[in-house]
């Protein structure tokens, strides 16, 4: 057969790694690094699956076609991933209408509602604000009730 | 049939004659390439038909400076279109510093609108014609889009965060505004009109203020209020979407025609006449609501009866 | 037909064994090709909620027991050295060693499930950490804490059904084994479940930074 | 004639080598499989066609002719999920590529006949799950799901017609991956891959969206059901999630998936042009690698669905420049076609017809494509009838129309009958004037500000609409003849042989219909692809 057979003693070696990276990331964790620890963790789980692809999973000794398949399913992996957070950390570029930074970049203002039911947010304080008028016909009132329930 | 027909969207605002310009540009190139291949599709089907089953065409492979050709053609156009497009579009996208802003949320299925006077409306907005308006907009329950054709300008209500568009108008009347994003049931009916004033005209309305609304709208911001869309929106009652005028199966198996004495009884004595297929669970509102709220609530479910808009007509 | 030499094990549709062979194993490679983009799309709401609500997806993290993760993710760095040897037993046709590596194999995927099952989820749940259910925690950034959960519990449990559908397919090639179908001839099954039980391991060593180490422990 | 038909009747072949449901519902034969997925996809297509029927029906009046709001967002729900997920997607691949990609290369079976039967099994489930939705009370929220609609607000039945979705994208995948490892391992001696028919490059192409883009949808339905069903998740605005994630995530499939449905359609008439000109494709290489090209790039543009979503303006920027690049590889495909014809032996029997339809009407709806492109005219075009308009043409202009003219092609070698080509002609150019009436005043009346999913509509858009609605009565006619000769033929027929078209490729070389061991012997290739002349 035109596989490969791989001595016990490979498989051996890299178990031993792999739990020794294992032990490595847990114990990196409890070591501040800053914004390094989550690069320093990645890094070693990449390394990781990379001893697992390569040897358990016989990579290595396999045809080139199916290290193209992996590598094109990383390569979308990281189409979806960029373009998608190109959107995401762009989107506070645009210049943010005064008096409305507050709701707009924060998204704690959300208020929820009991179980079940959609929740609303608090009223941007603009619409409080503008709204010169008796209190019975500002939206404010008109905002707070159950909405249509799912399901 | 073809009262209204026309060809091209009114332009009024000021960025619309720019965007017809790119359209029509494009317009040309669709034509202009069409028109190429057909002809050539057609000439070639008939030069070259074939005239005996044991005719053997000479073979081509292909040709390099022609593949070049028309990878490069098409390349330099779209890159025109893009360039174009896009320095258009940024422009179109940042509203002048002295905009004015009005609020806008969108909710199932109604515009809510707030002037920063303070004045509101719903379904409609008045602006003042030859002045930028910025409009800051945010939906309370799914995704809407604001969307005015003869300004050329939309942007998605997305719910959890604010969305702006801008235009200046730059004729006076009536134009449509449309929901463009997919929100429910009612998407078709959730549409209201823009009405561009005089800026003397518009201070006038703004003075007027609230009580410029009509039932309908005072019926429509009580329906609300009630949170009667909680039963009547979700399939728990009954819906009311075109009800108005028509007959009404009830669970005895009679049948009656649900006008304005009936939808008042329903409103004050829900159990007396339940409809076919749904529970006794509607509270009574007797004692909450005035006479005239009622008018207004029934003005309100007229108003939402496709059938009632044909008559008026 | 092509005169089939090895019997049985060459199915009508191939010239040799060695198509057969290599084109299970790029079958196989492709399915998992669909796999890294079936997680992938967690993975990439993960990345931008991560990174939107950082210090809500710290706080869900510190929730997390990072030694029971740990354990976990050595238990299944262990089913895949037993599944690597089983692997290599079938290539060279020893039957009980075969066996022996799959039990063990299932085994291990079995305490897996079993840890997260009892220690982890019982415990989220006993806690109040489950969106939907019974979610109460109350501190400060509660919403991206709750978001969080929705992500953990997507994806641990996205992942712990992988597992389950691994250790059912492990359970019919022991079934197969013990018939002895298995041989240096035919072994395509057990090396691309083999390939299978490798890809989940992977995921989880890319879930346990990613889920139980945010924002560090120190 | 006689001799032949008692052959046809006599000699064994996959159509009579076993009789009974049994030998149908569980054959691994690719062949029966494919006449199993034409079955089902010929099902759900009048289905959906139904649904078109009716919308078309209610839009003559402005106020809807016959239905309330609720009920026409159901029709026009369904009409998306069934044409897209459970006819268009499935179409080309699961039918005429099932059929035709072991036969092109030179094999006997696809590398997994099981898993291709499971493939139609899983289909199969998906969309009865789909059907299901739409019996007991249907499902309205459109063909995208969107978030919070479907999560939240929508009160039908999501879960349902999501879980078709989801389970039928399974099927989706597996025949891709099928057809990949196949392509890949079971070629004929001699079959290089320069070789291979360009449909096979369509495949392929086709095959890497399939396996690449529908995971990540099934993972995004995965999570609006648990959104729906916990009442908290991912895209719920309550916790901080973004409606707009989910729009991401869904047009990472589907806007792919729109080239699952026009590529294997461009594959189909890459081999009609050839062999109704007698005559070599012009550039062979480039129509193959624009294939390619298009099926990566595709997974790049996915942003130009949310031009006015909310998406930060310069993703829209981004997107929209690499959408662009997209019109260069098809614009390649339509010059190499018009080019094959040039100095050729041009003859007009039907699926040449088909093919030429689907050139002038792919180039019509790839030319309003710039418009959507483009940043500036998208923001007034976007979610309006225009946009109905422009993917009509491709993927009923398009797609569908290379489809016809695919299962003309190879319906001799299919059923071992020929149908009635004048009939056949005649349906062509029914339907290719049906659908300009139909979809052309889409794309105006859309300029004119009409938004989509409208159940009622302001009357000055009303000579439109009745335009547009008398053109699909014209094209439903044009639909119906097509289904009416065909089984006709499939009884009636006079006997086809080998190959009634003169055309080249291994699959003509062998019987109609073909043994179930497709051919005697596995072939050896000794010459390119498209050997008119030699």
């Amino acid at each position: 057969m035109p596989d490969h057979v791989v001595p016990k003693k490979i498989y051996f070696a890299i178990f031993a790694s792999l739990l020794a990276l294992t032990g490595l990331t847990t114990g990196m964790a409890y070591v501040n690094l800053g914004p390094w620890n989550t690069i320093v963790a990645l890094i070693i789980a990449c390394c990781k699956a990379t001893l697992v692809a390569l040897f358990f999973m016989h990579l290595r000794w396999s045809p080139r076609v199916m290290r193209v398949v992996l590598l094109s399913a990383l390569l979308w992996l990281a189409i979806l991933i960029s373009l998608t957070t190109t959107d995401f950390f762009s989107r506070d570029w645009i210049p943010i209408p005064e008096g409305w930074e507050s709701s707009l970049l924060r998204r704690e203002n959300f208020n929820r509602n009991p179980r079940g039911q959609p929740a609303t947010w608090r009223e941007p304080q603009s619409f409080a604000r503008n709204a010169g008028r008796d209190a019975s016909t500002n939206l404010e009132v008109l905002t707070p009730r159950a909405g249509t329930s799912g399901s | 049939m073809w009262q209204g027909f026309q060809i091209r969207p009114d332009q009024a605002s000021t960025i619309a004659q720019g965007v017809d310009y790119l359209y029509y540009f494009l317009t040309a190139i669709d034509l202009f390439f069409t028109a190429v291949i057909f002809l050539t599709i057609f000439y070639f089907a008939l030069r070259y038909r074939r005239r005996s089953e044991q005719e053997q065409p000479q073979q081509i492979e292909g040709s390099l400076p022609l593949e070049i050709a028309w990878t490069l053609i098409p390349l330099g156009l779209v890159v025109i279109v893009f360039l174009w497009g896009t320095s258009l579009f940024i422009r179109n996208s940042r509203p002048p510093a002295a905009s004015t802003e009005i609020f806008v949320v969108g909710k199932q299925w109604m515009w809510k609108i707030q002037h920063p006077e303070g004045v509101e409306e719903i379904n409609e907005l008045h602006v003042p014609v030859n002045r930028p308006i910025k409009l800051t907009m945010t939906s309370e329950d799914v995704i809407h889009d604001f969307a005015v054709p003869a300004f050329r300008v939309k942007k998605d209500v997305v719910p959890g965060m604010y969305t702006t568009e801008w235009f200046q108008a730059t004729k006076t009347g009536r134009f449509h505004m449309f929901c463009d994003q997919y929100c429910g049931t009612n998407h078709s009916l959730m549409k209201g009109e823009v009405i561009v004033m005089e800026p003397t005209e518009y201070e006038q309305w703004l003075s007027g203020g609230i009580r410029g609304e009509t039932m309908a709208q005072a019926g429509a911001k009580l329906y609300d209020q009630l949170a009667c869309i909680t039963c009547h929106g979700t399939g728990k009652g009954p819906p009311l979407v075109g009800v108005y005028g028509k007959p009404v199966k009830l669970s005895d198996g009679s049948t009656v025609i649900a006008d304005d004495a009936y939808l008042r009884e329903s409103v004050l004595y829900p159990s007396a006449k339940i409809v076919q297929g749904y529970g006794p669970i509607m509270p009574t509102f007797k004692g909450q609501v005035t006479e005239e709220q009622l008018l207004q609530l029934i003005a309100y479910i007229k108003s939402l009866s496709p059938q009632e808009g044909k008559a008026s007509k | 037909m092509a005169d089939s030499h090895a019997g049985s094990a060459l199915a009508h549709q191939f010239e040799d064994l060695e198509q057969q062979h290599d084109a299970a194993d790029l079958g196989m490679w492709i399915f998992l090709a669909t796999e890294v983009m079936f997680f992938g799309g967690l993975f990439a709401g993960y990345t931008i909620y991560r990174n939107l609500y950082e210090p809500g997806f710290a706080a869900g993290s510190h929730m997390l027991n990072v030694t029971i993760g740990a354990i976990n993710t050595a238990v299944l760095i262990c089913s895949s050295l037993t599944m690597a040897l089983a692997v290599r037993a079938a290539q060279i046709g020893k039957r009980s060693s075969l066996l022996t590596c799959l039990i063990l194999t299932i085994m291990l995927g079995l305490a897996f499930i079993l840890i997260k099952l009892t220690l982890e989820w019982r415990h989220d749940y006993l806690e109040g950490f489950v969106p939907g259910l019974n979610f109460t925690f109350a501190g400060p950034n509660a919403k991206s804490v709750e978001l969080f959960f929705c992500f953990y519990f997507t994806m641990t449990g996205v992942h712990a059904l992988h597992m389950v559908v691994g250790v059912g397919v492990l359970g019919v090639l022991l079934a197969q084994a013990w018939k002895g179908r298995f041989g240096p001839e035919r072994y395509n099954a057990v090396e691309t479940a083999g390939l299978y039980w490798h890809f989940v391991d992977i995921v989880w060593i890319f879930l346990f930074p990613l889920l139980y180490l945010i924002g560090g422990r120190y | 004639m006689a001799t032949a038909a008692v052959d046809l009747d006599t000699r064994v072949h996959y159509l009579n080598a076993g009789y009974g449901i049994k030998s149908w519902l569980l054959t691994t034969d690719h062949k029966r499989i494919a006449i199993l997925y034409m079955a089902s996809i010929t099902f759900f297509f009048l289905v959906g066609g139904i649904a078109a029927v009716l919308i078309r029906i209610h839009l003559i009046e402005p106020n809807g002719a016959i239905f309330e709001p609720g009920t026409y967002n159901k029709l026009f729900s369904m009409h998306g999920i069934f044409m897209v997920f459970f006819f268009m997607i499935p179409s080309i691949p699961a039918v005429l590529g099932n059929f035709l990609v072991p036969m092109m290369i030179g094999a006997r079976d696809l590398a997994f006949p099981k898993l291709n039967l499971l493939s139609w099994y899983i289909f199969m489930v998906g969309g009865c799950l789909a059907l299901y939705a739409v019996i007991w009370g249907g499902v309205d929220t459109g063909w995208t799901f969107y978030t919070p609609l479907s999560t939240t607000y929508a009160n039908t039945n999501v879960l349902s017609a999501a879980l078709g979705v989801f389970v039928s994208g399974f099927s989706s995948i597996l025949t891709g991956l099928n057809f990949v490892v196949t392509i890949h391992k079971m070629r004929a001696p001699g079959m290089t891959w320069f070789r291979m028919p360009l449909f096979l490059w369509a495949m392929y192409a086709t095959s890497i969206i399939q396996i690449l883009g529908t995971p990540v949808v099934a993972i995004t339905l995965v999570l609006v059901a648990l959104e729906r069903l916990f009442h908290v998740g991912v895209f719920d605005p309550a916790v901080g999630g973004d409606p707009i994630l989910f729009q991401h995530l869904f047009w990472f499939y589907s806007h792919p998936a729109v080239y699952i449905m026009i590529l294997p359609s461009m594959g189909v008439v890459s081999e009609l042009v050839t062999c109704f000109s007698k005559k070599r494709i012009f550039g062979y290489s480039f129509i193959a690698f624009s294939s390619v090209a298009i099926a990566v790039i595709s997974f790049l543009v996915w942003g130009h669905h949310m031009f006015v979503s909310g998406q930060s303006i310069y993703a829209g920027i981004v997107f929209s420049a690499l959408s662009f690049l997209v019109a260069i590889p098809s614009a390649i495909k339509v010059f190499n076609w018009t080019a094959t014809l040039y100095k050729g032996s041009v003859s007009y029997q039907a699926p040449m017809l088909y093919a030429l339809g689907f050139i002038g009407l792919f180039t019509m709806g790839g030319l309003t494509g710039l418009f959507l492109a483009t940043l500036a005219t998208d923001t007034h075009l976007h979610d309006t009838y225009f946009v109905v308009g422009h993917f009509h043409y491709i993927m009923v202009g398009g797609a569908v129309m290379g489809y016809l003219g695919g299962i003309h092609f190879w319906w001799p070698k299919i059923t071992g009958r020929l149908y009635p080509d004048g009939w056949a002609r005649l349906a062509a150019a029914i339907i290719f004037i049906g659908f300009n009436l139909t979809f052309f005043p889409q794309y105006m009346v859309g300029y004119l500000g009409m938004p989509r999913r409208y159940a009622i509509y302001p009357p000055e858009f009303q000579v439109l609409n009745v335009m547009s609605s008398a053109g699909a009565s014209i094209l439903a006619v044009g639909y119906a003849i097509p289904l009416v000769y065909l089984i006709w033929s499939m009884r009636y027929g006079p006997v086809a042989g080998p190959n009634p078209w003169g055309a080249k490729g291994l699959e003509w070389e062998t019987p109609s219909p073909p043994p179930t061991e497709n051919f005697e012997e596995i072939p050896v290739v000794r010459e390119e692809a498209y050997a008119y002349g030699e």
